[in-house]
């Protein structure tokens, strides 16, 4: 291995002695990768940061892309939301990259955002988010709320029988969001206001004993009660250890939640945890030959056979295949022309279907819900019928029910009013 | 000891605190210095094809923004805790409340121009199903006025916390642990969407700023430039603070306020003079920051940053204005570096830092560099005193024994 | 100092064994898997019927699954207990070729198979042969029931009274003569108290006559069920009950409701005092490094994440241990923590004398220093740390009024753990030292104590006790490399709000702060209350600047 | 109409030519001496920790007298002090500066306003600040903040400065830094800036610890000169010092006073001779 490396080492080095320095840097194709290595989103993001590398070697090994080699550029934003946007410019103007891999939380996509706006960058997003967003520049593989959550409440209602509702949730704009669409929702559905309890925590809450035994009071009402959670990160152990100590068992109030994969589950005790529920486009445990396939590959990149993987990193592989393949559809990585290529790529997902990247930027996924196991895996209890396309307005929030996303000519526009025929945001 | 502390004295090279000798003292090569700088960087980024090999990218510049607005707000902790002893760990929360009443001011520019194409609402009120504005929002479109409160709102929080703690003689490190609670119970206040601040996501996406477009050149080599000349004009008023009777009353209570107050100086007024004109510094540099970083959110609340500020100036060295500047653009820039070139390595080296400046550099590189040039001023003198009489030297020399006033800070006892 | 020690592990051993602890006398035990002759289990189990019904249930899908259960239900009776233990428990697969249904049991050895009637062990069945049964949550919810309805005749008392609850929620005609039936040989008394109440309830819903209903209502006055609680609802608005019925029912809630309320608030001051003995067990170390020696310790926050990581080690060294790995831990944390903190006191904080403003920018940097260390050591992500059995579920005192152990035993440990500091502040002669010198160095030194040793074991000290507070944190939260961050601010806060150098000022004001936080939550939220909470402490420095109990005499000053 | 009348009578009242409004009058009133006692302290209590360092203590100064305290440690000399300054608070008792200034009711800035300056035990200067410069921080000038910023030394207040450089004798080492010099010279320098603050009353705590022979009889010299001008109040345990100065001499004992009276009379008091110079014989 190591000599493999020195050799290809020692030829690209002979090959660069031959060629002048400004052709060497046009014979790679540069990969941004911005995802934070230190502070608090560190946990999450690292793991994303090693997938873009795997994916970037795969490649290389595959001979590159349009016979250029590809060169991930790695910075660190450090979890420290202005960096995000600086580091977005550095990769931007001083490495000139052209595509970027990178956020996690709203927050730091909504400070890249303007960024890659301005220098007409190329971002792949790849989390589950709150919608109520569509740029040019960026392509969304992540779940949409109505990848997410929607059928999983769908789910609770029909194949549980849930009445009412707990809506838990970190107090940032994902949840907020999340809750709004899926509050309409409910009332839509039927639901009464008095079954509805809404509550919103800070980052990293630590002490659930007054809400789960809100949660029990509201539970013992009579009706089937479930906590759609949208609990994040490291607030959600101590919830579930405290679920679990007051006696509530996934059979008398079962968890949904969007935001506990694989990853976080390896972090914990997932005793009390057993029968709880997610909903995710992706699991480990999918049976299928592209994901073994990855699992494998993914267990020998990292050096660790106990490592998992998770849905944003199906999201990551699928944004990084489909950029690929835009690129030598387009025949070139400019932004523009990638850009539109990328619009109706197909590329197998590794539940065994294929996602489609839509004309809003947003991709069709399959849903998948399942509930965990002690193993810290989750078995698929549920599916979706077909795939599910993103939506990247939701239908049942007021002020966005008008909206709609087509970057297709001719309305090429982020947020179409389909009402006032009028489009607002970028391209005003 | 009295015999270390005359040799300091006498033969101190730097002339901070007293400008008698030489009207402006080093203010002048400072200033120079820093607008040369300005200018030189401006002209480079605007006038400068990008191939040409001077060329300053638009990038630096905003880093160098940002850096500026950085130091301006180290200058502001120093004011306060190298000059009158109050070690406050929450200036973070001035500087992000000057920067989110700039960062409403923006809001209010994009009009319409957001995606939901409301005319007045910010996108996060309309997703949140708000009606109207807040009526901390009004007014806030109009930039004096947004300007007022960029000075108001924090310099009116200090005044309140301050006229608090003051007059009730919370000093040291009560006072510290106080003005962290402060900060973070604001961190906690702003991470709640109720605030009508943007929560987490906070406040982005600006367009423009007095009409100019926030993303060209133009406007960002002006920002850049003003706060340049913010932090030139901040650095010489409080030379002037300091070297005035006040900046003597400042530093007399930091070292005896007991004494202070035996004199007849309401001391606790002082304090909360001081510590709002610390706060609009830090205000001033939280507005000028925002539209250069392009979003503010509460994540500058957070204690951390605040206890980072003050390793900057600990650094750099206390109780010299132009160690607190020093300070805050050196650790700055390592940190870019450091992060680029080792992410997983960077926390050793800054928390490394930290403990061998407060271990081996209690005066911080300022006081470093002024221990060499003391030194070499030492050398010299000795042949110049050999020839003049004491009776002559006495005057030049002890404009520098002044200067190791602020150097030779005998710590605020707490 | 050691025999104090050793006495608190007595008594804490003493407090926590698990057989003294009426919680895990549950029903649900693993059956014994010894039993040489054919049990009538065995016997039912082999029938063709539930043979066939088996291999059904083998090739169904998870929605079509009930019914077959159903019908094992109908057809096994006390015979498929075991069957629907193991299929609850996720443990039931059956072999791809035979399609036989087996269990997985765990042994000293790893998985294994056993018959799932029987027990009988099944060494030739390999894990890649089979296929596990897969179980959602609308299937555990059945098991559930149907083992309760199973177990109205089991031997346990527990397992009645408890199986007779599960039923409160769904009376039909069925599950009431199997009550009926078995009330009459009912002995014990809490069983039947409990069956009465499903009478009860079912008399008031289906009795025609309004007496009856009144009748019905009497007996059902004064229960916590929230099952009753919920019927009386019910019949206090419904309109097919007479006026005088809809009123009785309406008293009697209201009653009930009293009797609630009441419960609601001593929950509400445990949760009050379960978050104070956590703040108390953060503080208590810098209580010592602050307090007593006056070092701002940014670092404190790290000294607890090291226990924390302790615990960790601990339970991956002794992976079939974890029962006592926290009593090894608790020990051992104290020592990693307290070298450290001597390493910090030797290393860094004895150059920074009298100069505390500096100690807090060094410690700062330490604080890095450490948190990026165990992100390079343990990575990023957070530890797993597992509960103890005797650590997870609660104690139900009445249905409304349920204390969870984990608290329980930490809000116990906390108070041990501050009794015995100021034992050692008080009665030893470390405990003389320490306070002599935090009261005057010079004199301290004058009279011949060691005033460096001194300072590097009170140091120590105060960083060993983080360190078990570490362990026990690690109970209730994620172990990572952020766990100190969390609990620093909050540690200060307690402190200076306490008094600083007075120990039992940081007990009162972790206590007051915990139950306030607790007390005003529910009416502001959590964030809000937080707030709120640091506003007040803000705005009491101003009234008193040293806290609640302030140090006396000049030498505060 | 007889309310009309008195409103115009009120509004003549309030718009006479001859008196100032009442919120415009100046606060600072003269001391008024008219019955030549400058310090009335009457029935003075405080305790501390069920310690009485103060014991309905009772003590009358005369306008322009030079009076000594002495008394044995923990006799409540310096606690007294505290409490005429605003240091402490007593727990009961009366201290009037004059006939018209309750010193109680002010914090201690006000008290040094009123023209009561105090040298410390331990002599405190600003260490960090040239000779000259705590001597200017003293300059008996309005010490608001904005007045403050805006200072500018006056010929005036210079030449002042000068005098008092002159008289405690540190003229060569104005421009050194107070943290710099000997401690007699620190002690000079404190009483140095009393002096430049122009107080009507000196509280002055064990002058001449740590002094040389010949310092302290400089100082004795100095202290004698101020008395007539000024009122000095000095606490000392230096019987050799007490006696060159002291006209009148009070003795303490327990937190209130044993004896008064001149030198002699004290020395040949029996209770004095008990617990106090007893002990030294």
């Amino acid at each position: 291995m190591k000599i493999k490396k020195l050799v290809s080492g020692m030829a690209l080095a002979m090959g660069a002695s031959m060629v002048s320095y400004g052709a060497l840097a046009a014979d790679t194709i540069k990969v941004g990768v911005l995802h934070s290595l230190s502070g608090t989103m560190a946990i999450s993001e690292t793991t994303l940061k090693d997938t873009v590398l795997m994916m970037v070697e795969e490649q290389n090994k595959k001979g590159g892309l349009l016979g250029k080699k590809l060169e991930a550029v790695v910075v660190d934003p450090a979890s420290n939301w202005p960096l995000f946007a600086e580091k977005a410019r550095e990769l931007l103007t001083k490495d000139k990259v052209d595509v970027i891999f990178g956020g996690w939380t709203s927050v730091s996509r909504k400070s890249v955002l303007p960024v890659i706006e301005e220098l007409n960058g190329l971002m792949f997003y790849p989390v589950q988010y709150e919608g109520e967003e569509s740029s040019k520049n960026v392509f969304y593989t992540g779940a949409a709320p109505n990848q997410q959550a929607i059928p999983a409440v769908d789910y609770l209602m029909n194949e549980l029988g849930v009445e009412r509702w707990v809506l838990a949730g970190t107090d940032y704009v994902y949840p907020r969001t999340t809750n709004k669409i899926l509050e309409a929702y409910l009332k839509a559905k039927g639901v009464a206001d008095s079954d509805i309890m809404i509550n919103y925590t800070p980052f990293g809450h630590s002490d659930w004993q007054s809400i789960v035994s809100d949660v029990k009071k509201f539970g013992s009402k009579g009706k089937k009660t479930a906590v759609v959670s949208t609990i994040n990160g490291d607030a959600n152990v101590p919830f579930y250890k405290e679920l679990g100590n007051q006696g509530i068992s996934s059979e008398d109030i079962p968890v949904v939640a969007f935001s506990v994969g694989e990853e976080e589950l390896s972090g914990i005790d997932t005793k009390p945890l057993v029968g709880h529920l997610a909903a995710w486009n992706y699991f480990q445990s999918v049976d299928s030959e592209a994901n073994e396939k990855f699992i494998t590959n993914w267990k020998t990149f990292i050096g660790n056979p106990k490592r998992v993987t998770n849905d944003p990193m199906e999201a990551t592989y699928i944004g990084f295949n489909m950029w690929t393949q835009a690129v030598k559809k387009a025949g070139t990585t400019d932004v523009d022309a990638v850009e539109q290529a990328m619009i109706g790529q197909k590329s197998p997902n590794l539940t065994g279907g294929v996602a489609v990247m839509n004309k809003n930027h947003h991709l069709s996924k399959p849903v998948l819900i399942g509930e965990i196991q002690d193993d810290g895996q989750f078995e698929v209890v549920w599916e979706t019928e077909g795939v599910v396309p993103g939506d990247a307005w939701s239908d049942f929030l007021p002020g966005s029910k008008d909206l709609i996303s087509d970057w297709t000519s001719p309305i090429k526009c982020g947020n179409y009013n389909t009402v006032t025929r009028t489009c607002s945001g970028q391209n005003f | 000891m009295s015999q270390s502390l005359s040799s300091i004295a006498r033969f101190s090279a730097s002339d901070l605190f007293k400008g008698k000798g030489q009207p402006g003292g080093r203010v002048a090569p400072f200033v120079v210095i820093l607008l040369a700088v300005t200018v030189l960087a401006s002209a480079a980024n605007l006038l400068l094809p990008e191939s040409s090999p001077f060329y300053v990218s638009t990038y630096t510049i905003t880093l160098l923004g940002k850096y500026l607005s950085y130091a301006m707000l180290a200058l502001a902790v120093d004011v306060i805790w190298g000059y009158c002893g109050i070690l406050s760990l929450g200036h973070g929360a001035f500087f992000a409340l000057g920067g989110y009443a700039m960062g409403v001011y923006l809001m209010r520019q994009i009009g319409d121009r957001g995606v939901y194409g409301h005319p007045e609402l910010p996108d996060f009120m309309v997703f949140l199903d708000w009606s109207e504005l807040p009526w901390y929002w009004l007014g806030m479109d109009q930039f004096w006025f947004a300007m007022l409160m960029v000075l108001a709102v924090p310099g009116l929080l200090a005044y309140i916390f301050g006229w608090l703690a003051f007059r009730s003689r919370v000093t040291g490190v009560y006072l510290s642990i106080m003005t962290q609670a402060l900060t973070y119970a604001l961190l906690l206040a702003f991470f709640r969407n109720e605030m009508g601040f943007g929560g987490n996501n906070g406040l982005t996406d600006f367009k423009d700023i007095l009409g100019f477009d926030l993303q060209s050149d133009t406007t960002r080599v002006a920002l850049f430039a003003i706060t340049a000349l913010m932090l030139a004009l901040t650095f010489i008023t409080s030379h002037w603070i300091m070297q005035s009777r006040l900046g003597k009353v400042v530093v007399a209570i930091r070292d005896g306020e007991a004494r202070a107050r035996f004199l007849g100086y309401r001391t606790d007024n002082f304090k909360v003079w001081l510590f709002v004109y610390s706060a609009m510094i830090a205000a001033i540099a939280g507005a000028l920051y925002v539209p250069q970083v392009g979003i503010i959110n509460p994540g500058e609340f957070s204690p951390i940053n605040s206890i980072e500020i003050v390793i900057w100036v600990a650094v750099g060295g206390r109780g010299t204005l132009i160690g607190a500047i020093v300070g805050a653009l050196l650790v700055n820039y390592a940190k870019t570096r450091f992060t680029a070139i080792m992410p997983d390595g960077w926390l050793f080296a800054l928390g490394a830092l930290f403990v061998l400046v407060t271990l081996f550099l209690p005066k911080g590189l300022v006081g470093v560099f002024s221990q060499l040039t003391e030194r070499w001023f030492l050398m010299r003198n000795r042949s110049q005193v050999k020839n003049s009489s004491a009776e002559e030297s006495d005057k030049p020399l002890s404009t520098g024994a002044q200067a190791s006033a602020g150097v030779q800070t005998k710590e605020a006892s707490v | 100092m050691k025999r104090y020690l050793a006495l608190c592990c007595c008594v804490l051993g003493l407090l926590l064994n698990p057989a003294l602890n009426p919680a895990f006398a549950e029903a649900d035990q693993p059956h014994s898997v010894t039993s040489t002759e054919p049990s009538p289990e065995a016997v039912v189990g082999r029938s063709p019927k539930v043979q066939m019904l088996l291999i059904e249930l083998t090739e169904k899908s998870l929605n079509k699954a009930v019914p077959v259960l159903e019908k094992l239900e109908q057809s096994g009776g006390e015979a498929m207990l075991p069957l629907f233990r193991t299929m609850l428990g996720g443990n039931l697969y059956f072999i791809k070729a035979s399609r036989q249904v087996v269990a997985l049991v765990e042994t000293a050895s790893g998985d294994a198979f056993a018959d799932v009637f029987t027990g009988q062990a099944l060494p030739d069945v390999a894990k890649k042969q089979t296929k596990k049964i897969r179980v959602n949550n609308r299937l555990r919810g059945y098991l559930r029931d149907a083992i309760a309805r199973i177990q109205l005749s089991s031997s346990d008392p527990f397992a009645r009274e408890k199986a007779v609850r599960n039923l409160l929620s769904e009376l039909d005609q069925p599950t009431i003569e199997a009550i009926q039936s078995a009330r009459v040989n009912e002995p014990n008394t809490a069983v039947q108290e409990m069956m009465d109440l499903a009478l009860a309830m079912h008399k008031l819903t289906n009795a025609a006559l309004a007496v009856d209903q009144l009748e019905a209502i009497e007996a059902l006055s004064g229960s916590l069920e929230s099952e009753v609680r919920n019927l009386l609802a019910r019949v206090s608005e419904s309109e097919n009950y007479e006026p005088a019925v809809n009123k009785a029912a309406a008293s009697a809630l209201v009653k009930i409701q009293d009797k609630v309320e009441f419960y609601a608030f001593i929950d509400q001051l445990f949760f009050g005092l379960s978050l104070g003995s956590v703040l108390l067990l953060a503080a208590i170390g810098l209580a010592i490094t602050f307090g007593v020696m006056g070092v701002i310790n940014m670092a404190h926050g790290e000294m607890i994440m090291l226990g924390a990581y302790t615990t960790y080690v601990v339970q991956l060294m002794l992976p079939n241990h974890i029962e006592y790995s926290l009593w090894l831990a608790i020990p051992l944390a104290f020592i990693v923590s307290g070298l450290m903190g001597v390493l910090i006191e030797r290393g860094v904080i004895r150059f920074l004398h009298g100069r505390p403003l500096e100690t807090l920018l060094a410690t700062f940097g330490i604080s890095l220093i450490l948190q990026q260390l165990v992100r390079t050591i343990f990575s990023p992500l957070n530890r797993q740390v597992a509960s103890p059995e005797w650590m997870s579920g609660s104690i139900e005192i009445n249905p409304v009024l349920s204390l969870t152990l984990n608290r329980l035993y930490i809000l116990a440990f906390a108070l041990l753990v501050f009794f015995l500091l100021q034992l050692i502040l008080k009665k030893t002669s470390l405990g003389l030292n320490v306070r002599a010198v935090s009261q005057n160095r010079n004199m301290a030194r004058a009279m011949g104590v060691r005033s460096d040793w001194v300072d590097a074991m009170t140091f120590g000290l105060g960083s060993g006790i983080a360190g078990i507070a570490g362990v026990a944190l690690s109970q209730l939260t994620n172990v990572g490399p952020n766990l100190g961050q969390a609990y620093i601010i909050d540690s200060f806060m307690v402190v200076v709000f306490g008094g600083v150098g007075n120990l039992l000022g940081t007990l009162v004001a972790a206590f007051s702060l915990g139950i306030a936080n607790k007390f005003l939550e529910p009416v502001t939220g959590a964030v809000l209350a937080s707030i709120l909470v640091l506003v007040f402490i803000i705005l009491f420095i101003q009234k008193r600047p040293k806290g609640l109990f302030p140090q006396k005499g000049r030498a505060a000053e | 109409m007889s309310a009309l009348e008195n409103l115009t009578a009120e509004g003549k009242e309030m718009l006479r030519r001859d008196q100032v409004w009442p919120f415009l009058m100046p606060k600072q009133q003269a001391v008024d001496v008219s019955h030549q006692v400058i310090l009335y302290v009457e029935g003075l209590n405080l305790s501390f920790d069920g310690f009485k360092a103060l014991n309905d203590l009772n003590l009358y100064i005369n306008d322009g007298e030079l009076r000594c305290l002495i008394g044995a440690n923990g006799a409540g000399k310096t606690t007294l002090m505290d409490v005429i300054t605003g240091k402490t608070q007593c727990d009961s008792g009366t201290v009037y500066f004059g006939q018209n200034h309750n010193l109680l009711e002010r914090s201690e800035p006000e008290i040094a306003e009123l023209g009561i300056g105090r040298k410390f035990q331990k002599p405190t200067v600003f260490e960090a600040h040239t000779v000259f410069d705590n001597l200017e921080l003293s300059l008996k000038t309005n010490k608001g903040v904005m007045p403050t910023l805006l200072a500018r030394l006056t010929p005036t207040q210079l030449d002042r400065i000068d005098q008092v450089l002159e008289i405690i004798g540190l003229k060569e080492q104005r421009f050194l830094l107070a943290g710099a010099l000997s401690h007699g010279q620190k002690q000079w320098l404190e009483i140095g800036m009393l002096l430049v603050s122009e107080p009507r009353l000196l509280l002055i705590d064990e002058p001449v610890a740590g002094m040389t022979a010949q310092e302290t009889e400089r100082t004795a010299e100095l202290l004698t000169s101020l008395a007539g001008e000024h009122t000095v109040i000095v606490v000392e345990h230096d019987m050799e010092f007490v006696r060159s100065i002291a006209r009148t001499v009070t003795v303490l004992h327990q937190g209130s006073v044993l004896a008064e009276g001149t030198m002699d009379q004290v020395q040949n008091n029996k209770d004095v001779i008990e617990v106090y110079l007893g002990e030294e014989a």
